[in-house]
Parts: structure tokens; C-alpha cells; sequence
């Protein structure tokens, strides 16, 4: 029991970091490999702002949010559309962990390494859940991280803005038909997806402090969560982080941490190698 | 649009590689009596090793150069933390710089790349942080490494007198938390063996280093009913993280032990009801009028407390001895070694130290620790350091 | 301006007269004396040497490891993370060998080569069916898992390195020993870094192979993998085999430059093996030219060259001063920023930009200085095309009997009978979503037929691989020209040859004489066909720069190569203007006479009637006519499905899913 | 008041498919382009409705002149096509497709609405299928969705690239029968790209035949239906 708890507690956080890998494959068939280091300048821009007195925590964060959001919009447009033409083009992946590294690299030269304190956005209490003590903060996440899926998912299902999206992931060019510039609503992908990791960065800074390395250790772990349950599918990655934040959890506890991230690898490998698709995903059948 | 602004930065480049300006700031002038070359991770994952080394020796060295009516030039190296970087800075100040002695690499992946290339250039080699015990032979006839900062042994000790004494009565279960780095594994496994001679059981449970999550291994640890844990990591951060998961899944051991390294960025990211309970255990008393000397400087230097004051304060001790060293031996590296060797006392601010080193023994802290102190923080939010006193009252008395 | 290319015009054309023989001796020389230049400065052993010393040895640990990558993921256009780890394995594992199995180093080398191979190949057999961003995940993951196990491994010293004090007793492999001779590595001043010479050697051998494999016709199927998996199996390449044998090799050249790292240092860390340095490496590749031959080694040398110079260093400190004092980049970002800015100012990386630079300004006097001594006397046609005129008439090349293919609950080709016989053209014709090119995707094994019989020359081939089908004497064009458009005509040529698909990597890349002949007739040959279809003052210009007619020519000509019995042409007079359609049309009754059969997919009337011996129409993937060009272009429900007269046949239509 | 096609060039990759083409279109006109596949019919439409760039020529909506213009915006100015093969979005229902075709229809919606309620009453059938996936129609059906979303886009000018592709010739009927009630209802000109000459012609009011990418013959449909070079244009010349 508790294992299933704090496993999927833990794997909350690696579902809503995947999300910002989901929605851009989705519309665009690309992923930002710098997503991590989106977590980085999230949190902080989160602890440069921390001094604003007149701004509620609130909304501090969804200014963090949408500044974030607006970055990402434009890396899709500077360094990810000039690079994904066509099936076969995968440069983008080169780029944007070219981008990755110079984010690291000056945070790290500007804020040094060392863990920086965040004082908002925070719940420093242990909660008991089904008689399991979490920490309140990753509570608070794995719940954030189901209502951002239900919410995207009802804003891809309800919204113009979803149907155009879907469209433009089905058919591109028809959609162009219908006086929908994939480009922008590519930007649009980006910057949702953005925000949603943006979001997940200042909740777990506020949990273990603002540092460069903050999205580097998460980063495996959302991408196992993406491709388990598959790249094409907002729930995907629910289940994706909840299935690795499971096994990690159990392996780590019977066998040693260390096991339970090599065994968290070893599913992603197996999933890629049998269902490169994921869980949920559709097969993209290859055209002549 | 995306190549104009690329242009200029490959111009930049270029240009740069035209002048192509050093990377290491080296002060090298003729009439100076030694050139000590320091290689720490100015860059690279943990900085305060670097940071508080080279202000150490801004501090110390005026001091020892008055005392010894000596000139002392420093050369520094970075190596970013990484093997590659230490190879290639330790042969740059062998060879470029020719330097008499070597402080650091203090992080222990670079140390052990170039430990055996140090070792053999027979320069004297001072060691001022903690690293993994054999990481250099400090012991055998004619070593030139000299450590001023306690390590493996002296380590051993400490656990044997303080983790490894017997909790209400009965021997204790050991837990140790430990980084998937070089130094962690290495002290672990002594851990392990002195457990097996002492007849204590130890579990291990590793995090990697700056990993945001120990819950698994906390539990771990709780299950295994572990009621004397001892963290072992080389940054505070980590100790942080662990102490949180250690709360998180309602594990408070009556005993938690750590070192000195929890000074660096713990009490920033912890809650005193973290660090209710937690003892680290040091040669000096941190709370005693001549560290406090030391740590005053540098904070009217510098305008902060130091991340790491054992490091600031062992530069001391190491700068005396081998200010004494090149004042007996001159240019003869090894005159230099056995001079050092043979001290008689190292005085840092006050304080004395007798025969710190002997033949076959480099390191300047003996074994015998009951003179040692443990220490812990109060209960207000900045975690003063408040001393319960020497290693020997608290195994008689109790803290 | 002009001038200065002439220099460049002349070596380039003294370069293509050389023999080939003589070109790769050059080559080895060439080599052999940059090596030993790089060598000078150490050789007096001063310990100031040592850092340049350390610098040459790493630069030719990435070459290797990078010429290596560049076989998958610059040819064959798969783009991995792994090599880095790779490169580990192989140091840890020759590490182990020397000190622990106390092996000889002439005996730990072929080793460790072959263990990273076996380790590459197992890889592949699970991944290389992925294409795209999966493939690159599985790689990356396999880095991250790597450096894990390298971290925590206690046999191999975990994160204290291997070999270290506490555990070994030393903190130093034994010194490589080769026949008595030790060697020392650059580590110690004083003494001459004699292990240099044997990692330069080793450095000339693995790149005079690598350079061997990637000219050669094992080397150009890699390049078809790249281009498609399809257009490769076409044209007889196992893609499959092709992808687990290209991935060992990239392996074990991993491994090699592991091997360097542990003869220069002598010590290992798992730090020094993260992904970092499996993207530095593919950034080597990219920077130098991904796909061309020398391009990674040149990318391997400047990338290394930035990374251990102080130039870097040099800039940081540039932007500190003028920039800002807090942020700035140093060594990891600009390296980042570097691999961007190369995307986008250097596509084709240092190499290839330059060389596409040079062939612009030198094609017109290369393609009158080095067109190879080309044969006088016209080919005879039955030397390169497998068909014997005299007894053709007697037999069916291809016959095809009730071939049927269901997409969903589309019915795409709907039990077909088509035959060609030996020196016949056979026309299929058929309004849009007829099945035409399903058919011909049927024939050519691209599609499993649900049901039916396909013989070719009397053997069945319905559901055979397409590369299986090729190699039984089939050949295909296809709707868009599928060209090597960085490639000249010649070498697209050569890549049509039977050769591609079945020469063997070890005989590629040891190339003995015999190779050398094999390669002059291939060229031989390939003029030979570019002659045929009127290609021959063509023959060295690139082939994305061909005009569109032009490049459909050389498809042809490729296909023929293959020496094939029936040609499948898929449209091939879409885009041609009418003077192209002529020429076209000509050559196409030239490979009748040669006894040819071909298969005609084609739109164009005016060329059916005029070659076509037999058309088939077809229309909803049925047969609705069938029979000389004249009686099927006026039968009256040929006119129904192309005008739309009321009384067209009963074509099954409420089918869910549409065709576009 | 009309789209001017003025001899336009283009083509895919190094391949120039049609040359200098110069057609006119005027609102509530139906101008048949016919000719057979690989004449360069839908690299024509292609090409008007931007999803080609012209290579030379200009494409002039109501006296603006477009062909700099995405196809996205061409779509909101005006310019709308059905293209080859429906391409309608098959995950997304019935309702939704035609709602997308709605967000080109930029201010002219009002009007676009109600035209689309009018063909609904007239094709009941599609509002059967409204909240089905558009993927599970038959191609019939698909058919006439895709020309109900391209009027939810309020063309000015529709293009529709061989609306009777893998129809039978009893759906083909009823397809044409729903595209002569668009230009009766919307006021916009179609151009109707098809390969079945005849039942084109019976539609057009002009027509152009296109023959390896240049316009041969140009006319009245009418007159064209009985033209010979027709057929020849299909079947070659040669008999």
C-alpha cells in the first residue's frame, strides 16, 4: 500500500513534466530536449521575482508560467521549426540539446550550483494519505499533474483551440486549407507545453530548492513516463509516470535505489524495443 | 535571421582564438621563494571546494609569509570537476608552471585521475578537504602527500567511538547514507568492515549526488531498523535532501552523524526539526576563540560565513607546515618534504599542534579522537553551531 | 577570384587522374606524415610536451570514434547517443583485460574490438528496425544505463575509477606492451610518450579501412539506407543486416577510441563517460560533414582542439569583460552554441560545405579533365542486361495471375493478370487510384500480395522481400526520382549495381586487387549505361543538380545497373516535356531491342501508343481492358473511366477511407 | 469582382508540371479544368490555393494580387479548396471538420451558416452522421462533408480538385448535384478540376483543357463537350 502511494505520488511529478513532451509530439512531431533546463529558468525566474512584495505567490507563479510559455513558443519558431522539415529530419533533437547545454552552462556560471531556497509555492507539511505520510508538496503535484491531463484533455476535446490542434496533427496541410498556420499553432504546442513543465519546475523548486540541476535528475524519469505510455496520448502520461514511479518505488525499496532507477530504464527499453509506440500511443505506420 | 545573430558570435570566436588569452590566472614573478599551484572546480559541481580553498590561502598567506620571511606565489588551476579537466590542469602546473607544490584537486573523481601523476612528480602534494581515505599514500617512507584534513582512519575512528557505540545499552544498527561517488563508496566500505570486526550490523543505502529524492533508501534504513545513522556526502544539499525523505516516511533515529561537510548549503534547504538531533563530529571546536579568529577574517574579508570552514582552516595548518618546510629545505623539493616531515608544532591562530607528521605518516590529525568535539545546531532557523563538547565527554557523559 | 579556384580546379583534376591505387597510397602517406608531424614536438620527451602529446593522442581517440559514428548516423542516417558509451565500454573492458587478465595488449585489442562489436550488434538487432527519434531514445537511454553501471560497478572500481589504490593497488593500467617493447603514456615528463606511435598507428589502419568501406559499394547501400529503407531494398540491399553489421562496426570503432583513452591515461573514471561526451562526439560528426567521408576526422580534430586549447577559455573570458561579469558561457555552452550555429551556417558541416563549394566552381573543367578513360567502342547492350536476345521470344518474364491487395476495406489491386515477355513493353494505364502504382509495388515486393501468384522468369516471387525480388533479376524507377543528390550521376550509377547489396564489409574495407579491378569495371560499366541514356558529359556533376528530365534518366540508368530482366517504370514521363518524352521514348524502344521487358506505368498517351506492345487498363484495381494500345485507348469503357460517360462499370465505391 | 489566374508556372522539386496558365474566374460561375491525371490538374489547384508556390505569374483575388500569401491566409481571404481525396481530419467527427472549415470564414460567418443549414436540409444524410468520426463515412459521404466545410469557410472562390475521385457514377451525380446547389446558394465561383470530361462539361459553363501542363483548349463547355481534340486530349492523339 504504501509503496502504491508514494510510488504514484513520486510519478506524479514525472507525468506533468512528461505532458510538456506529449503535447509537442502531438502537434508537431517534435521533442524539446531541453525541457529540464525549461524547469531551470522557471524556477529561477521564480526566485528573481521572489522579492516582488505586491505580487501574491499566485501570481508570481502564473507570471513565471506564462513568460516560460512565451519562451517556448519561440524556441519552437527559432530552433525546432527550422529544424523538423519533413519525416526524416530529426535536428531538431540536436538543437535543442545544444540549447539545453548553454542553459545549463549559464545558469551555472551566473547562480553558481549550489540549492537556492524558494519561498513560496511550498508546503513544507507531511500529510498522511491512506495512512501513508507524503510530503504535502508532491502530493500537491501528482494532483496538479491530474487536473493540467483532464484539463488539456477537455481543451483538445471542447475548445477551437483543441480541434485545431488535433487537425493540424492529423493533416497539416489540410488545415492549412482551412486557414490554420501550423507554424503557429506549432508555437502555440510549444507554449502550453512550456508552461505545463514551467509550472512543475517552480512546485519542485519550492520542494528542494532552485539550482541548475533541478531538471536534470527529473529528466529521465518524464521521458520514461512519456514513452511508456506513448507520446501521442494525453493520458499517456499518467500512466507512464504512475507504472515508473511504481516500479522504481518497489524495485528502490526491495533492492536498493540505484536498482530502481536501472529498472525504470530497462521498462523504457523494453516499451521502445516491443511498442515503440507506448502504451496508449497509435502506431504511425510508415508511408512509401 | 537566425544567422546574423550566429555570425557575429563564431566572429567572436574566431577573434578570441586569435588572442587566445589563458584560462588559468597565474602572478608568477622571479624573486618569490615557491610556486604552489591549486587545482580546484572553479567550475563544475561543487565550487565552494574551490572558493573556500583559494580564499583560505588569500588569508593564510600574508600570516605565513610574515612568519617564515617568505614569498609565496600561487598559480591556480580549474578542474571543472571533471578527470579530463584535473589531467590537463596538473600537467600544465607541472610542466608550464613548474610549481614546488600541489594543493587539491579536493573533489574525488579529478584527485584519483591524477593522484598516481602527483605522486610520482615528487613535489609536495597538501590535501586540505576531506577525500576518500587511500586516495593517496600518505603513508610509506618518503610519500610527499601531507593531508591536514582528517580522512579514512582517523574516520574509522570517529565511528567506532561516536556511530558505532552502543545506543541505550546494545549495539547500535548502522545506516549509512552515502553518495554514488567516489567518496561515499569508499568510505562505506570501511564502514562495513569495522562493522564486521566491531560485530555490528551496517546497512548502506546510496543517493546519487544532487538527486531530489531518498524516500526508497529513508524507508529502506527504517525498515532495517538502523537506529545510528551516519550521512556521508561531500555537499549539504544532499544531506538536505535526505534528512527531508528521513521526516517524510517518520524515520528519527536517536542517533544521526554526519562531517562537516553539512556546513555547505544544508541549513538554506532544512528545517530545524530536520536537523533536530543531528551531530558532526571535528578536530576543532568550531565555537573555540582561535576558529573563530579564522572565521572572522574571513568574514570581514568577504562578507559571508564560509561554506566550508574546516577547508579555510586546514589551509591554515598546511600553508604553516609547508611554510616551515621551504624555510628549512629551500629549492630542494625534497629537503622541503623531509623539513615538513619533521615539524616540530604547526600553530594556526593561536592554537598549537605537536609532531603533526612522521615518517610513513602524512596525515595531521593522529587517530586519537576523544579530544575531538561534537557538535550540532540550535533550534533557530539560521541552525547556529552550538558545541556539546569533546568526543570523550560525550561517551562518558552523553550528549 | 576565378584564379584562385584554378589551383584548387588543377589538384582536383591531377587528383582524379591518379590511379585508385596510387590515390589510396597518397592517402596513407598523406597520413603517415601529419601523424608524425604531430608527433615532433614530443619527441624530446620534455614534460612541457606532455599537454600537446595528451591533445594528439585524444584527437585520434574521436577520430576513430566519430568516422565510426558517422557510418550510422551520417550514411545510414540513424542518429545516435551511444557511441560515447561505447567508447567506455571499450576502455573499461581493455582496461580489465590488461591489468586483471593481464593479456598482452596485442591480444586485449582485437578483444576489446570485438567485444564492443558483439555489443553494438545486439543493440541493433533489438533497435534498428526503429527509425527517427525512437532509435535516438533507445541509444540515449542505453548511455544513461552505461555510465549507471560504470558508477556503481564495485569490480571496476565504481565511481573511485579503475584501476585506483584502495582496490588495486595501483592507480595506473600497466604500461602497453607489444613484443617486449613497452610503451609510455603521456603522463610523466622526461620520457618520450612512446604509446603514441602505436594509438597514430592504429589511428591510420582503422581510418585507411573506414575510408575503404565508406567508397565502396558496402558504403553506398549505407548510403541508400539513409536516403530509404525502401529505395535500399530495391535495390538489393538486406536493410536489415545491413543496419546490426554497420552498427557493430560503428561499435567497435567506439571501442577503439576507448582503447586510446586507456593507453594515453592509464586511469579511468566513470565521469569521464557521460552523455556530455556521447553529444560531443556526434557534434564531431556534424561539424565536419556528417555523411562525407573525411568530414567527422576533421570535426573530431577541431572539436577536441576547442574543448582542451585555451581558446574557449579565451572567449569566456571575452564575454566576461564585455559581455557580463555573471552571465556568461564557458567550454560546455559554447560548445552547445557551436552545434546549433553549425546547423544552421553549416548544413553540410566544414568538409562537405567546402567540397560543395569546390565541385560548383570546378565541375565544368573536372567533366572534361577527368572523365576516365572511357570505352571506345560502344557496349554492347547484352553485356550489361542479363537477357539473352536469341531465346527470348520462348519464355514469360513475368507473369502475373489474380494478384490481389486489400487496404482496410479498400480494394487497392483486384485479382490482375499481366504478363511481359522477353523484349516487350507492357503498358498499364488507369485513371487516378486505379491501382497502377499498387500493382507495381506488388510486382516489386514493396506490398505483400493478399493472394495471387507473381513469376518472375518462372520462380515466385509474391511476397518475397524486396531485395530478394531484385536480386532475382527485377528492377524498378519510381514516381519521384529517388537519386544520391550529393552524389555525382556516376556514383549514382554505381550504387545500382548487384554489388551493393551483396559485397561483404570485411572484403570492402580490406579491398584487395581484386576490389580494384571490381571497381574499375564498375566504373567502367556505370559510363557505360550513363553513355546509354545520354548522361556521359554528366557523369560528374552532383545529381541534385541534374534538370528533372536528366535525373529520371539516371534512375533508369541506375536501374539497368542491376542487370535487371524486367524494368518496372513508375511515370516515368511525369514532368518531361515533349522533346524529353521523345528522347525517353526512344531509349525505352532501344532496351526492348536489347530483349528487356518492361513494365510502363505511365499517363501519357502519346508514349503508350507509340511503345506499349501491350496495355493493360485499369480501373478501382480491376482489369477493364486489355490488349494492343489502339484497341484499349478506343475501347468504350477506357472512354467511360477517363471521360465519364453515364454507363461506366459498376465500380465498387461506398469503401470508408479515401485514396487521396 | 474575380480571380485571375495570370500565366502562372510551377511545379514540385526541379520539376516544372504547368507553364504560364492564364484562367479567370467570376463569382457564381463554375469553370470547368479538365484533362487527364498528369496533365497537372491538381498541381494547378495546388498552386492557386498556395500550397504550391508559383514560380512565375500572379494570382490576383478582387484585384489583390496573392500568390505572396500563405495557403492559411488565402483560405481566410477567400480562396478555398476541397482537395484531392477529401483529406478530411478522420479522428475528428462530422461536426467538428465542419466547424474547422469555419475558423477561414473570418467576418463572412454569419452568411456561411446559414448556407451550410441549407445544404444539410438538402443533404439530410450528413446530419445523420454529425457526431460520427468523419473516418467511419463511406467515400461518398466524406465527399460531401469535405464540400459542407469548404462552404463553412465562406468561400469566395472554390477550388474542387476531382470531387468525383473513386466515386461510382450514381454518387458522382449526386456529388455534382450538391455542388451546383453551392453556386446557386453561396455566390462563389468554383473552379471544378475533373477528370470526367463529360459530366464536368455538363456542369461548367466554361471550361479549359489541360494537356501536359499547358492549356490547349479553351471555351464554352457546351461547345467542348462535342469537340474531338477533347478526347484526344485524354486517349492521344494517335488513331
Amino acid at each position: 500500500m504504501e509503496i502504491v502511494v508514494s510510488g504514484l505520488a513520486a510519478g506524479g511529478l514525472f507525468a506533468l513534466v512528461a505532458q510538456g513532451f506529449v503535447l509537442t509530439f502531438l502537434t508537431t512531431n517534435t521533442l524539446n530536449f531541453a525541457l529540464g533546463e525549461f524547469m531551470v529558468v522557471a524556477a529561477f525566474l521564480a526566485l528573481a521575482i521572489s522579492s516582488w512584495g505586491w505580487l501574491p505567490s499566485a501570481g508570481k507563479i502564473v507570471f513565471v508560467i506564462a513568460v516560460v510559455g512565451v519562451l517556448g513558443a519561440w524556441t519552437y519558431r527559432l530552433i525546432v521549426l527550422p529544424f523538423s522539415s519533413g519525416h526524416n529530419d530529426t535536428r531538431w533533437l540536436l538543437s535543442t540539446v545544444g540549447l539545453s547545454f548553454i542553459i545549463i552552462n549559464m545558469t551555472t556560471n551566473g547562480e553558481g550550483v549550489l540549492r537556492q531556497p524558494l519561498n513560496y509555492g511550498g508546503m513544507d507539511e507531511v500529510v498522511e494519505f491512506l495512512g501513508v505520510r507524503l510530503p504535502s508538496q508532491q502530493g500537491l503535484i501528482a494532483v496538479t499533474a491530474v487536473l493540467v491531463t483532464i484539463a488539456l484533455v477537455m481543451v483538445t476535446r471542447m475548445t477551437g483551440l483543441g480541434t485545431r490542434m488535433r487537425a493540424v496533427s492529423e493533416d497539416a496541410e489540410a488545415a492549412s486549407l482551412m486557414g490554420i498556420s501550423s507554424k503557429r499553432i506549432g508555437m502555440i504546442a510549444y507554449g502550453l507545453a512550456m508552461s505545463v513543465v514551467a509550472l512543475a519546475g517552480v512546485l519542485w523548486a519550492a520542494e528542494v530548492g532552485v539550482s541548475p540541476q533541478l531538471g536534470e535528475p527529473l529528466l529521465v524519469g518524464a521521458f520514461a513516463a512519456g514513452i511508456i505510455g506513448g507520446l501521442t496520448s494525453l493520458w499517456g502520461p499518467l500512466l507512464g509516470g504512475g507504472i515508473y514511479g511504481l516500479v522504481t518505488a518497489a524495485v528502490g525499496e526491495s533492492a536498493g535505489v540505484m536498482w530502481g532507477e536501472v529498472s525504470g530504464l530497462l521498462i523504457v527499453l523494453a516499451v521502445l524495443m516491443f511498442r515503440p509506440e507506448g502504451l496508449l500511443g497509435r502506431r504511425v505506420d510508415v508511408k512509401l | 535571421m537566425h544567422t546574423r545573430w550566429m555570425v557575429p558570435t563564431l566572429a567572436t570566436m574566431l577573434i578570441a582564438s586569435a588572442c587566445g588569452s589563458s584560462g588559468s590566472e597565474s602572478s608568477s614573478s622571479a624573486d618569490s621563494d615557491a610556486t604552489i599551484g591549486v587545482i580546484g572546480p572553479k567550475t563544475g559541481p561543487a565550487p565552494q571546494f574551490y572558493q573556500d580553498t583559494q580564499r583560505g590561502i588569500e588569508l593564510a598567506t600574508p600570516i605565513i609569509e610574515e612568519r617564515y620571511g617568505l614569498e609565496l606565489d600561487f598559480v591556480y588551476a580549474d578542474d571543472a570537476g571533471s578527470p579530463e579537466g584535473a589531467s590537463r590542469a596538473v600537467q600544465k602546473l607541472l610542466n608550464e608552471d613548474d610549481v614546488d607544490a600541489i594543493f587539491g584537486p579536493p573533489t574525488s573523481a579529478p584527485a584519483l585521475q591524477i593522484a598516481e601523476v602527483i605522486a610520482r612528480s615528487q613535489r609536495p602534494y597538501l590535501l586540505v578537504s576531506a577525500s576518500n581515505a587511500d586516495l593517496v599514500p600518505t603513508a610509506g617512507d618518503k610519500n610527499f602527500a601531507f593531508r591536514t584534513q582528517w580522512a579514512g582512519p582517523v574516520l574509522n575512528d570517529v565511528n567506532s567511538q561516536v556511530v558505532f557505540s552502543d545506543v541505550d545499552g546494545k549495539k547500535p544498527v548502522v545506516g549509512i547514507a552515502y553518495a554514488a561517488d567516489a567518496f561515499g563508496q569508499a568510505a562505506v566500505a570501511q564502514y562495513q568492515e569495522l562493522g564486521k570486526e566491531l560485530g555490528v550490523e551496517v546497512v548502506g543505502e546510496s543517493m546519487q549526488p544532487g538527486a531530489t529524492d531518498f524516500t526508497a533508501g529513508a524507508k529502506r534504513l527504517r525498515d532495517a531498523g538502523v537506529n545510528s545513522v551516519f550521512f556521508n556526502f561531500t555537499s549539504g544539499s544532499d544531506i538536505a535532501t535526505v534528512t527531508r525523505d528521513m521526516k517524510v516516511v517518520g524515520f528519527d533515529p536517536p542517533r544521526k552523524t554526519t562531517t562537516s561537510n553539512v556546513l555547505a548549503n544544508y541549513r538554506e534547504l532544512s528545517k530545524p526539526d530536520e536537523w533536530e538531533g543531528l551531530k558532526f563530529v571535528e578536530r576543532e571546536d568550531l565555537n573555540s576563540p582561535n576558529f573563530r579568529k579564522v572565521l572572522d577574517a574571513y568574514r570581514s574579508a568577504y562578507g559571508e560565513e564560509p561554506q566550508l570552514p574546516t577547508v579555510v582552516y586546514n589551509v591554515f595548518s598546511a600553508l604553516d607546515a609547508y611554510g616551515q618546510g621551504l624555510k628549512a629545505g629551500g629549492a630542494d623539493r625534497e629537503a622541503v618534504r623531509d623539513a615538513i616531515e619533521s615539524a616540530h608544532t604547526v600553530e594556526v591562530e593561536g592554537s598549537t599542534y605537536d609532531t603533526p607528521f612522521a615518517p610513513g605518516d602524512g596525515e595531521f590529525y593522529d587517530a586519537d579522537i576523544s579530544k575531538w568535539h561534537v557538535m550540532g545546531f540550535d533550534d533557530t532557523p539560521e541552525g547556529n553551531i552550538v558545541t556539546d563538547g569533546t568526543v570523550a565527554d560525550c561517551t562518558t557523559r552523553g550528549c | 577570384m576565378n584564379t584562385r579556384f584554378l589551383g584548387a580546379t588543377k589538384i582536383l583534376a591531377r587528383w582524379s587522374d591518379v590511379s585508385p591505387q596510387r590515390r589510396d597510397g597518397l592517402f596513407v602517406i598523406a597520413l603517415a606524415l601529419v601523424c608524425f608531424l604531430a608527433l615532433t614536438p614530443g619527441l624530446s620527451g620534455e614534460g612541457t610536451s606532455i599537454p600537446h602529446m595528451q591533445l594528439i593522442g585524444l584527437m585520434a581517440a574521436m577520430v576513430v570514434a566519430a568516422v565510426g559514428l558517422n557510418l550510422v548516423s551520417g550514411f545510414a542516417g540513424l542518429i545516435s547517443l551511444g557511441q560515447g558509451a561505447m567508447y567506455a565500454v571499450g576502455a573499461y573492458v581493455f582496461g580489465y583485460l590488461s591489468l586483471k587478465g593481464e593479456l598482452p595488449t596485442l591480444l586485449a585489442v582485437p578483444i576489446t574490438l570485438i567485444v564492443c562489436a558483439v555489443v553494438g550488434v545486439v543493440v541493433a538487432l533489438g533497435t534498428a528496425r526503429l527509425r527517427g527519434p525512437q532509435f535516438t531514445m533507445i541509444t540515449l537511454v542505453l548511455a544513461v544505463l552505461v555510465h549507471k553501471v560504470l558508477v556503481e560497478w564495485p569490480e571496476l572500481g565504481a565511481a573511485s575509477g579503475y584501476p585506483n589504490t584502495l582496490q588495486h593497488q595501483t592507480g595506473l593500467l600497466p604500461e602497453a606492451t607489444v613484443l617486449g617493447f613497452s610503451f609510455v603514456p603521456p603522463l610523466f615528463g622526461g620520457e618520450f610518450a612512446s604509446v603514441l606511435v602505436l594509438v597514430l598507428v592504429l589511428t591510420v589502419v582503422a581510418l585507411v579501412l573506414y575510408r575503404n568501406l565508406s567508397l565502396s559499394s558496402w558504403g553506398r547501400s549505407l548510403r541508400a539506407v539513409g536516403e530509404s529503407d525502401m529505395l535500399a531494398s530495391h535495390l538489393g540491399v538486406h536493410v536489415f543486416q545491413r543496419k546490426v553489421a554497420a552498427l557493430g562496426i560503428t561499435s567497435a570503432l567506439g571501442g577503439l577510441g576507448g582503447i586510446f583513452y586507456a593507453l594515453l591515461f592509464a586511469h579511468l573514471q566513470p565521469e569521464s563517460f557521460d552523455v556530455f561526451f556521447s553529444i560531443t562526439i556526434l557534434l564531431a560528426v556534424i561539424l565536419g560533414g556528417s555523411g562525407t567521408v573525411i568530414g567527422p576526422a576533421v570535426g573530431a580534430v577541431i572539436v577536441v582542439w576547442l574543448e582542451r586549447s585555451e581558446v574557449l577559455d579565451g572567449v569566456t573570458e571575452l564575454q566576461r569583460q564585455y559581455l557580463s561579469d555573471q552571465w556568461y558561457l564557458s567550454t560546455p555552452g559554447i560548445i552547445g552554441l557551436i552545434l546549433i550555429a553549425a546547423l544552421f551556417i553549416l548544413p553540410r558541416g566544414v568538409v562537405g560545405t567546402i567540397s560543395d563549394f569546390a565541385a560548383k566552381r570546378t565541375r565544368r573543367n573536372l567533366t572534361q579533365l577527368t572523365a576516365p578513360p572511357l570505352p571506345t567502342e560502344p557496349l554492347s547492350p547484352s553485356s550489361f542486361l542479363a537477357v539473352n536476345v536469341d531465346e527470348a521470344e520462348t519464355r514469360t518474364l513475368l507473369e502475373v495471375a489474380g494478384a490481389t491487395k486489400h487496404f482496410g476495406g479498400l480494394l487497392a489491386v483486384n485479382r490482375v493478370d499481366l504478363r511481359v515477355g522477353p523484349g516487350s513493353i507492357h503498358g498499364v494505364i488507369g485513371p487516378n487510384g486505379a491501382g497502377k502504382s499498387s500493382l507495381a509495388n506488388l510486382v516489386s515486393g514493396a506490398y505483400r500480395p493478399d493472394s495471387g501468384s507473381i513469376l518472375l522468369d518462372g520462380v515466385d516471387i509474391a511476397g518475397r522481400r524486396p531485395d530478394q525480388i531484385a536480386r532475382k533479376g527485377l528492377a524498378r524507377t519510381f514516381q519521384t526520382p529517388q537519386l544520391f543528390s550529393s552524389a555525382t550521376a556516376l556514383e549514382n550509377v554505381k550504387a545500382g549495381f548487384a554489388d551493393t547489396g551483396q559485397l561483404s564489409w570485411w572484403r570492402a574495407a580490406l579491398k584487395p586487387r581484386a576490389q580494384y579491378r571490381r571497381e574499375v569495371e564498375l566504373e567502367r560499366m556505370a559510363t557505360a549505361l550513363l553513355r546509354r541514356v545520354g548522361l556521359l558529359d554528366e557523369a560528374y556533376v552532383l545529381a541534385g543538380s541534374l534538370a528533372y528530365g536528366k535525373a529520371r534518366a539516371l534512375e533508369i540508368a541506375r536501374a539497368l545497373a542491376s542487370q535487371p530482366k524486367v524494368l518496372i517504370l513508375d511515370e516515368p514521363a511525369a514532368g518531361l516535356n515533349s522533346t524529353e518524352v521523345m528522347e525517353l521514348g526512344r531509349l525505352l524502344t532501344d532496351l526492348r531491342a536489347d530483349g528487356l521487358g518492361m513494365i510502363l506505368v505511365e499517363h501519357h498517351m502519346d508514349l503508350i501508343s507509340t511503345v506499349a506492345d501491350e496495355v493493360t487498363c485499369l480501373a478501382q484495381g480491376t482489369v477493364i481492358a486489355h490488349g494492343t494500345a489502339s484497341d484499349v485507348l478506343s475501347d468504350e469503357s477506357v472512354m467511360a473511366v477517363y471521360l465519364g460517360a453515364a454507363d461506366s462499370p459498376p465500380a465498387e465505391s461506398l469503401t470508408e477511407g479515401s485514396q487521396g | 469582382m474575380s480571380l485571375i489566374v495570370e500565366d502562372v508556372s510551377s511545379g514540385y522539386g526541379r520539376a516544372t508540371v504547368i507553364e504560364s496558365i492564364n484562367v479567370e474566374l467570376a463569382p457564381g460561375r463554375i469553370s470547368a479544368v479538365i484533362g487527364s491525371n498528369g496533365a497537372g490538374k491538381s498541381t494547378l489547384a495546388r498552386t492557386v490555393c498556395g500550397l504550391l508556390t508559383c514560380r512565375s505569374g500572379s494570382i490576383i483575388l478582387d484585384g489583390k494580387p496573392v500568390q505572396k500569401l500563405s495557403a492559411a491566409q488565402r483560405a481566410r481571404a477567400g480562396i478555398v479548396m476541397v482537395p484531392e481525396g477529401r483529406r478530411l481530419f478522420a479522428k475528428l467527427t462530422v461536426a467538428e471538420n465542419i466547424r474547422m472549415g469555419s475558423y477561414a470564414a473570418a467576418g463572412r460567418g454569419k452568411a456561411s451558416t446559414q448556407h451550410v443549414e441549407t445544404l444539410l436540409d438538402a443533404f439530410p444524410i450528413i446530419r445523420d452522421r454529425w457526431s460520427q468520426r468523419a473516418g467511419h463515412l463511406s467515400g461518398g459521404e466524406q465527399q460531401m462533408v469535405a464540400l459542407t466545410r469548404a462552404v463553412a469557410s465562406a468561400p469566395k472562390y472554390l477550388l474542387l480538385d476531382e470531387p468525383s475521385l473513386g466515386l461510382s457514377p450514381k454518387l458522382t451525380q449526386e456529388v455534382f448535384r450538391l455542388i451546383q446547389l453551392i453556386a446557386d446558394e453561396t455566390n462563389a465561383g468554383i473552379f471544378l478540376i475533373e477528370q470526367m470530361a463529360d459530366d464536368a462539361l455538363g456542369l461548367a459553363q466554361h471550361a479549359n483543357v489541360l494537356e501536359q501542363g499547358l492549356i490547349t483548349i479553351s471555351g464554352p463547355a457546351d461547345e467542348l463537350r462535342t469537340s474531338p481534340d477533347v478526347r484526344a486530349a485524354y486517349l492521344g492523339k494517335i488513331h
